[in-house]
């Protein structure tokens, strides 16, 4: 009993850590209707843009790194995010207005291709650590419950909670600002957007931009876990049956999804995985994930897919 | 004249932090060589070629260089997934395929693997190098205790699963698999598993992130960092140097003395290094394991061109000559001396029958800031991989259709 | 001008009833058509009139109530059952084919009738290719009838809007409906194209003997083609009966007319 | 303070050309020529009509100034465009719609999945002030109490003429001073015809909006407008004064439907000799 | 002026309904199968055979099957990749399990169990749309991957879960140099090429695009669209699957299950979208455009001798190819086969400029 309560907990805290990934996807489709396949290289991006600096920055100054060197590093790698989302915009999303979905996504594609180049370029191909202070070690608690107790790992704790606050900084920007009536109306329809004068521009830096910043947290989390390296763009993976099981177009989907999948995906592997030859989490969650789209095409708090004749 | 050699590496990617120091110390050592003058007066003329680590592209850089500026002298695929490839390949193309600590392990038999050479040791070899070591905690016996094998789930990670059984056959522990799909980024419910089931030891089949992500996992469920057992690609300083205390008493096993300087680094820094024509960044690079793996590696490479050049006393040697180098390679002490790789490799002998020459590994473990010889070497047990080999490379050679060769009648 | 001969009721609606969640779309609407007849169905924007039509051809499945076609009754129906019956229609909002050219678009609405499997299909051999002949000739001809022969290759997604519905009544024609369901579709045409629009309904109607049902917002077209009107306001039907007896209707007034007209 | 701007100087005499276009050519997909030298002029709190058959232009015409050609892409290869003497050819949608340009788009366009009156309020963006947005929703509500009813339904649920009127409310919110309207009337009931062209002429009469309009519905089309330019296959063929045109013979029997003797019912235009135009 | 159709009238539908209506089209395409057939291994070496021309023709093969599913039926699918990995291995298993299996009958075997897969696969687009859709098609990926390296009777019990195919040869011909690899592999791909073609143009094909461009109008006109997506998902699985079996059997010879990882299938994907959807051209100009474009990047230093170090090279190549991709859907989101038609039509009026 103790241990399936760990495996719950385990997999659920696992999912808030997919619902922030998925939490990137879902901005950029909703407010712009792009699937963004990029979101992986721009999580890679942030964490080795931070990584980075937070070493260097104690060098320059010539002093150990505090939480100031470290404020300042991911400072430095939202401003460089600001920049991508920038880029991004100038150079690609202005000239593919109004084009197909896939289209987009290709588009998108090729946006990985580039962050996952200039990443390694510019701030070298080993494995970097950050080290924002999260705590390591397991804590039990329940002890006096189940025979020794039910561990929880404090770290993943704490993911879920910025997790959690992020997506309800953002649910509410979407629904309740003026911002985010754009972001929705652009996502609709591009041109008639355009034509009541929404600044496709402005919307996008701002949408790429805010995603650039999950996309840095996203990072750091991940990359204080598992050491910043090439691999950690792979996160992005993981985060896709989420964001189709919540709705591509739903910030709460994203967190509920992810609870859905990671529980689902680690009940399976420990309970189910045995009798199949194990590591079938990774399909899985797909299967999971369809099971639920075949009742709900459009992801459990995804907007109805319209047709009208 | 210049004797040409390919180098196929893998600088990006998933786990560019490991191709990097070992192609770094391959380059290092052809250079080293030709700054010695080369061998025996012919000058290395090296080419890389980026494989990313991908079947695919290495293939492509296979194709592309073996027939260049007379000919390659083999392949060092650096990849499991390009061997297989490649190794399909060879015979039709005459072309040696050397794969010191990865590849097929059953291509130490050369008999049926003519043209292959897992030099030093298979993954066979590190699994019961593992063993070995855990037998001696356990004080010989491992009757009832659980071992658990988490492995990336690829060829690479499932070459050890028939030795660990066999192994689990004889001396009675229970193997529990555990397959950790690539990258390994998110392993909870592995480790929730490895809780579950509170294996006694658990071995460890990783590479690039999946390492830092298991130990990261181990830390955070509590287990025992000093039970576990990594092969020699999840035994690199950057695969724990960032979690530090976190990884104390996490064990790999190695080919040579990881962290051990032979009098050739000090060569290479003297010869390269200071002289600002190191590849790496920095001389910090000497003595890590992958950059030694790549020294060992190119080295091993030389020597066979050299016996190559001396039986049939040409400058440059074709592929076929430098086959029958490695299968004739004597690495004597005095040789190993000589070269400045005393306290790093040991003395090997390959034959027709044997292209691996003799597996010597042993058991380095992660003090919180860098890796110590703890164990004795090692051997693999032949009565034990002895049979295996035999088994699987008749298998191969009858799905195949290779007659294996009669080793008797060879030269 | 020799009229048509109506005959007996081919299409009989009863009390039909639609909702979408909360919105009562169609509430209790019975109606016939005859056939051989020109049926208009009129109302204010909203009114029900495009749903009236999903539900016949089965894109909508009604909350209540009962269509008989040809004396077969159905509470409802798929697509495609209702396609083979012979029931063909156009859309309101464009629904044709974007990415094909014209004939294909066209070629579309032969679908039915074409027999050959995809085996044939591909290897294209005798039977296949004489079917696709056959089949092509006859869309020549719809072609040539809705004169659109100088865009007869070009994606449909360029054309204007008025050609572009033109194509959509092709694609019916090629399906040799005996009930043709048209929505609006001479919206968004000036004058003269309405003209032509209208002549090919008469033509389709009086040639071939085949019952139209026609959405239409212009009070012109309807009164001058139509024979019989239903009118629906708010899902209700609110007048059923000849043009002269719906023009002279006080609710149809009010609610849809207006006073200028 | 694009704010400042978009108001236009009202003392002006109405004479001033609002928007001036002068020969401009339009390219599609750097092949189709589709616009070949349109010029026209739009004075200051007029009515003008674009007549003109399908496929003639108008709609790419009024692209063209909104500069929403490029995501059809389309471009303007030759000619000028003028707003009150400034070149604008170059100016993004939203510069445009800050200086009082907004266009109504052919097919309605609504946000589907944005509720009614989210819509409306996607039309106030670039209006800041809360208690002249509010004002606005109150006097596009007047305008269009069907909406007010429906104001909670996401825009693809509702019917064509409510999402027609969804279109014309949102781009009233932005507090236009041109308004470029696209097939106003099309699919819409005669009664909200009627009420559209109403709201035309009164927004015209009370708030001086200046109206450039495309139409099909000649007939609605000339008895609001105050002067109509005739496009045929991207060129402008005739203009002048609306009654002027209404009068003219040719005009009278391609786009009213009235040879010489009134109006010819739409049974008997069989026997009706038509040019035919499509050829052209 | 001398590229035009004027003059060349049509006297029979049959004549209007060829692939290639106009003449000079007609001879251009002869001539450029007589030069890959005759021409090409007159000319190739071996590494232009192994590294550029055979992975070019059968990823051809491939995407041409994709093209089919996106292209035409507009189900976007990410799943490819697996679809070449049943092909591969279930042609593997004929090989190896059954003495004397032709090899052909292999080859198209795997393009059947392919195709299977792909229907069974393809059922969630009955009621999925879109990237929904897409992204769910990454469970046939996952799960192939996982089949591949966990089920020992995929890959007939190797330890280590990659195989090797054994000899080649068709009716006696034995395929052993990259020439006949290249022949053999060209041939299935013109034969694929004109099957796919007449299907497209025909009655199937224009299910669908009915379903693509329109589904609820398709379906009021009578188009059932569980048959037209499923037929798609299966003619579509069966091109691939054949071209998974050529990839694994001829051009690899022995790969392990990552030959035919989530990489391939964004590749594909790439390959058709940057060639054009929904042309058949297309596919051929996505598979060239994929395979020069990485050699191009990688030999062009080489050639210039720019002193750069291998992982910045491969870090630029990168960053260039993911720029290009992005350019080119800029230029022309339709992608290079109508770049190419586009060409075509000012050809056509040339020299005068519309
Ligand atoms: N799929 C649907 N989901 C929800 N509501 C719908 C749907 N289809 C139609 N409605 C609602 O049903 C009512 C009738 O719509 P319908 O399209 O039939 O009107 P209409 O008479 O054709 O109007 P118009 O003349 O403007 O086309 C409208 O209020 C519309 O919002
Ligand atoms: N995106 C496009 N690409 C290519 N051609 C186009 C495009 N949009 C319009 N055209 C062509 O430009 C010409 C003019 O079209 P436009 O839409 O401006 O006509 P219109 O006068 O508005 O007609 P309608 O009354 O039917 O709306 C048409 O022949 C049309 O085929
Ligand atoms: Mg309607
Ligand atoms: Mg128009």
């Amino acid at each position: 009993m103790g241990f399936f309560i760990e495996a719950v907990l385990g997999g659920l805290m696992t999912g808030m850590l997919y619902a922030l990934v998925a939490l990137g996807f879902v901005l950029i489709f909703k407010a712009s209707g792009v699937f963004n396949f990029a979101q992986g290289a721009m999580v890679l991006f942030a964490a080795l843009t931070m990584a980075r600096f937070s070493e260097w920055i104690p060098g320059w100054f010539g002093v150990a790194s505090s939480w100031w060197t470290l404020l300042l590093a991911m400072l430095i790698a939202m401003a460089a995010m600001v920049v991508v989302a920038w880029l991004i915009e100038r150079l690609a999303l202005r000239h593919l207005v109004g084009q197909e979905p896939i289209a987009l996504l290709m588009a998108t594609l090729g946006i990985a291709y580039f962050l996952d180049g200039l990443g390694p370029l510019l701030y070298g191909s080993g494995v970097y650590g950050i080290d924002v202070g999260m705590p390591k070690d397991p804590v039990f608690i329940f002890e006096n419950l189940f025979e020794g107790g039910v561990m929880v790992n404090k770290e993943d704790l704490y993911a879920a909670l910025i997790a959690m606050v992020l997506v309800a900084v953002l649910s509410l920007f979407f629904q309740r600002t003026r911002t985010g009536r754009a972001l929705r109306a652009v996502a609709d329809d591009h041109q008639a957007a355009q034509s009541i004068g929404i600044a496709l521009s402005r919307i996008w830096v701002i949408v790429w931009a805010v995603a650039g910043g999950v996309a840095l947290v996203t990072g750091i989390i991940w990359g204080s876990k598992a050491g910043v390296q090439f691999s950690l763009s792979l996160v992005a993976m993981k985060a896709l049956p989420v964001v189709i099981l919540g709705g591509l177009t739903s910030v709460p989907g994203a967190i509920v999804g992810g609870l859905i999948i990671g529980l689902g995906e680690k009940l399976s592997e420990i309970y189910l995985g045995p009798f199949l030859g194990g590591g079938i989490e990774n399909w899985f969650a797909y299967v999971l994930a369809l099971a639920f789209l075949l009742i709900r095409p459009q992801g459990l708090f995804g907007d109805k897919i319209i047709d009208r004749v | 004249q210049e004797q040409y050699i390919p180098a196929l590496v893998y600088r990006t990617g998933q786990f560019a932090p490991l191709g990097v120091p070992w192609a770094d110390g391959k380059l290092d050592y052809y250079k080293l060589v030709n700054a010695r003058g080369g061998i025996n007066g012919v000058q290395i003329r090296y080419e890389e070629c980026e494989t990313a680590y991908d079947t695919a592209r290495g293939v492509e850089c296979y194709e592309r260089l073996k027939d260049q500026h007379g000919g390659a002298p083999g392949f060092d695929t650096q990849s499991t997934g390009i061997t297989f490839a490649v190794s399909d390949r060879a015979p039709g193309d005459k072309m040696p395929v050397f794969t010191p600590g990865y590849g097929l392990s059953q291509s130490v038999d050369g008999r049926v693997y003519e043209w292959n050479f897992p030099l030093l040791g298979t993954y066979w070899t590190a699994a019961d190098a593992m063993i070995q070591d855990i037998l001696k905690k356990e004080g010989g016996s491992l009757q009832g205790k659980k071992i658990a094998l988490v492995y990336h789930d690829s060829p690479y990670g499932k070459e050890p699963i028939p030795l660990l059984q066999a192994r689990a056959k004889k001396e009675g522990f229970e193997l529990i698999l555990l397959p950790v799909t690539a990258p390994g980024v998110e392993q909870k419910s592995t480790w929730l598993q490895i809780r579950q089931r509170r294996p006694d030891y658990t071995l460890l089949w990783s590479a690039g992130v999946m390492t830092p992500t298991a130990v990261r996992e181990a830390q955070a469920t509590g287990y025992a960092r000093d039970r576990i057992y990594a092969i020699w690609w999840g035994g690199s300083d950057h695969d724990v140097r960032e979690i530090g205390q976190g990884a104390k008493g996490y064990n790999t096993v190695t080919l040579h003395n990881t962290a051990a300087r032979g009098p050739v680094h000090d060569a290479i820094k003297a010869e390269l290094y200071d002289k600002g024509q190191g590849s790496a960044a920095s001389a910090d690079i000497l003595g890590q394991l992958a950059h030694t793996r790549g020294m060992v590696i190119a080295m091993l490479q030389v020597e066979a061109i050299r016996t190559a050049q001396e039986k049939f006393g040409t400058k440059t040697v074709t592929p076929e000559q430098v086959r029958w180098g490695f299968e004739n390679l004597d690495l004597t002490q005095e040789r190993i001396q000589e070269l400045g790789f005393d306290g790093i490799v040991r003395p090997f002998k390959t034959s027709c029958e044997n292209h691996l020459g003799e597996d010597w590994a042993r058991i380095a473990q992660w003090d919180g800031s860098k890796f110590e010889v703890v164990s004795d070497w090692y051997q693999a047990d032949q009565s034990i991989v002895g049979p295996l080999v035999k088994e699987y490379a008749e298998r191969d050679a009858k799905a195949k259709n290779i007659t294996p060769r009669d080793c008797s009648a060879v030269e | 001008m020799q009229r048509r001969h109506i005959g007996d009721v081919i299409l009989d609606i009863r009390n039909i009833a639609l909702r979408f969640g909360g919105v009562q779309a169609l509430t209790d609407i019975s109606f016939d058509v005859r056939e051989h007849e020109i049926r208009a169905i009129i109302g204010p924007n909203g009114a029900g009139k495009s749903s009236m039509l999903n539900c016949i051809n089965g894109v909508y499945t009604p909350t209540e109530g009962r269509i008989t076609f040809r004396g077969r009754t159905f509470s409802h129906m798929n697509p495609r059952q209702v396609a083979e019956m012979g029931v063909a229609r156009t859309f309101q909002n464009l629904a044709l084919f974007k990415g094909m050219s014209v004939i294909d678009n066209i070629m579309t609405g032969r679908n039915l009738q074409i027999k050959s499997n995809i085996l044939l299909q591909a290897l294209r051999i005798g039977p296949a290719e004489r079917e696709e002949i056959r089949h092509r000739a006859f869309v020549e001809k719809i072609i040539d009838f809705l004169e659109i022969q100088a865009w007869r290759k070009t994606p449909v997604g360029q054309l204007p809007y008025g050609l572009q519905k033109r194509v959509d009544l092709g694609r019916a024609l090629a399906m040799q409906p005996q009930v043709l369901l048209l929505d609006e579709p001479m919206a968004g045409m000036n004058i003269e194209e309405k003209q032509d629009m209208c002549r090919f309904i008469l033509e389709i109607n009086e040639e071939f003997g085949t019952t139209i049902v026609l959405i239409e917002h212009d009070m012109g077209v309807v009164m001058d083609i139509s024979d019989r009107v239903v009118v629906l306001d708010y899902g209700k039907k609110i007048g059923d009966g000849t043009p002269e007896d719906v023009r002279n209707n006080d609710d149809v007034i009010r609610a849809y007319l207006g006073t200028a007209h | 303070m694009p704010h400042a701007e978009s108001v236009p100087d009202r003392s002006k005499a109405q004479t001033a050309p609002i928007l001036q276009v002068n020969g401009i050519e339009v390219i599609y997909n750097h092949v189709i020529l589709v616009l070949k030298g349109v010029s026209l002029q739009v004075p200051e709190g007029g009515i003008v009509a674009l007549l003109g058959g399908n496929g003639a232009g108008k709609t790419t015409t009024l692209r063209a100034i909104s500069n929403l050609l490029k995501a059809e892409r389309g471009e303007v290869t030759k000619g000028t465009i003028e707003l009150r003497g400034e070149r604008i050819e170059n100016r993004s949608p939203a510069d445009l719609v800050a200086r009082g340009v907004v266009q109504v788009m052919e097919g309605r366009h609504c946000f589907a999945h944005l509720t009614i009156e989210e819509n409306l309020l996607t039309g106030s963006y670039t209006r800041r002030d809360k208690a002249e947005i509010a004002a606005n929703l109150e006097k596009v509500y007047t305008y269009f109490p069907r909406l007010k009813t429906r104001r909670n339904s996401q825009a693809a649920y509702t019917s064509g003429g409510e999402q027609q009127m969804c279109a014309i409310g949102r781009a009233l919110m932005t507090n236009p001073s041109l308004v470029l309207l696209d097939e106003p009337s099309m699919g819409l009931a005669p009664q909200i015809v009627d009420e559209v062209f109403h709201i035309v002429k009164d927004l015209n009469a009370r708030e001086k909006v200046t109206f450039l309009l495309a139409e099909q519905n000649t007939n609605m089309a000339l008895k609001y407008a105050d002067y109509g330019y005739i496009m045929e296959s991207g060129r402008i063929v005739m203009d002048g004064q609306a009654q002027e045109l209404a009068g003219n013979a040719d005009v009278k029997e391609f786009y009213l439907g009235m040879g010489g003797d009134g109006r010819k019912s739409f049974r008997d235009v069989k026997s009706y000799k038509r040019r035919k135009r499509w050829l052209a | 002026m001398f590229y035009r159709e004027n003059g060349q009238f049509k006297t029979s539908y049959r004549a209007d309904q060829q692939i290639f209506p106009v003449a000079q089209d007609r001879y251009a395409m002869l001539l450029l199968v007589a030069a890959a057939f005759v021409g090409v291994p007159l000319l190739a070496t071996n590494y232009f055979y192994q590294a550029v021309l055979i992975p070019f023709v059968i990823l051809a093969l491939a995407a041409l099957g994709l093209n089919i599913l996106v292209g035409y039926c507009g189900q976007i699918s990410l799943g490819t990749g697996a679809f070449m990995a049943v092909g591969a291995y279930a042609a593997y298993n004929l090989q190896v399990r059954i003495d004397g299996m032709p090899l052909l009958v292999c080859i198209l075997g795997g393009g059947f169990v392919a195709m299977l897969f792909g229907v069974v696969f393809g059922i969630p687009s009955l009621r999925i749309r879109g990237l929904y859709l897409a992204v769910a098609t990454l469970a046939a990926q996952f799960f192939m991957d996982w089949l591949a390296s966990r089920a020992a009777w995929v890959t007939n019990h190797s330890s280590s879960g990659s195989v090797s195919a054994r000899e080649l040869q068709v009716l006696g011909w034995h395929i052993h140099t990259p020439m006949e690899k290249y022949l053999f592999c060209l041939a299935i791909l013109c034969v694929m090429a004109l099957l796919a073609k007449n299907l497209v143009r025909g009655a199937i094909g224009r299910e669908w695009m009915a379903i693509r461009d329109m589904d609820v109008a398709a379906a009021v006109i009578g188009i059932r669209p569980v048959y037209a997506k499923l037929s798609a998902f299966a003619v579509s699985a069966f091109i691939v699957g054949v071209a998974g079996a050529l990839w694994g059997m001829v051009h690899l010879g022995a790969w392990e299950p990552a030959a035919f990882n989530l990489d391939m299938s964004l590749k594909l994907l790439f390959m058709v979208i940057i060639g054009g959807l929904g042309s058949i051209a297309g596919a051929f100009f996505g598979a060239a455009f994929f395979v020069m474009l990485p050699l191009a990047l990688t030999l062009l230093p080489h050639a210039l001798g720019v002193p750069l170090s291998t992982a910045t090279l491969s870090y630029l190549e990168h960053m260039i190819f993911g720029a290009l991709i992005v350019f080119f859907l800029i230029v022309e989101p339709h992608g290079l086969a109508r770049l190419w038609g586009t060409a075509r039509q000012k050809l056509r009026v040339w020299p005068f400029p519309h």
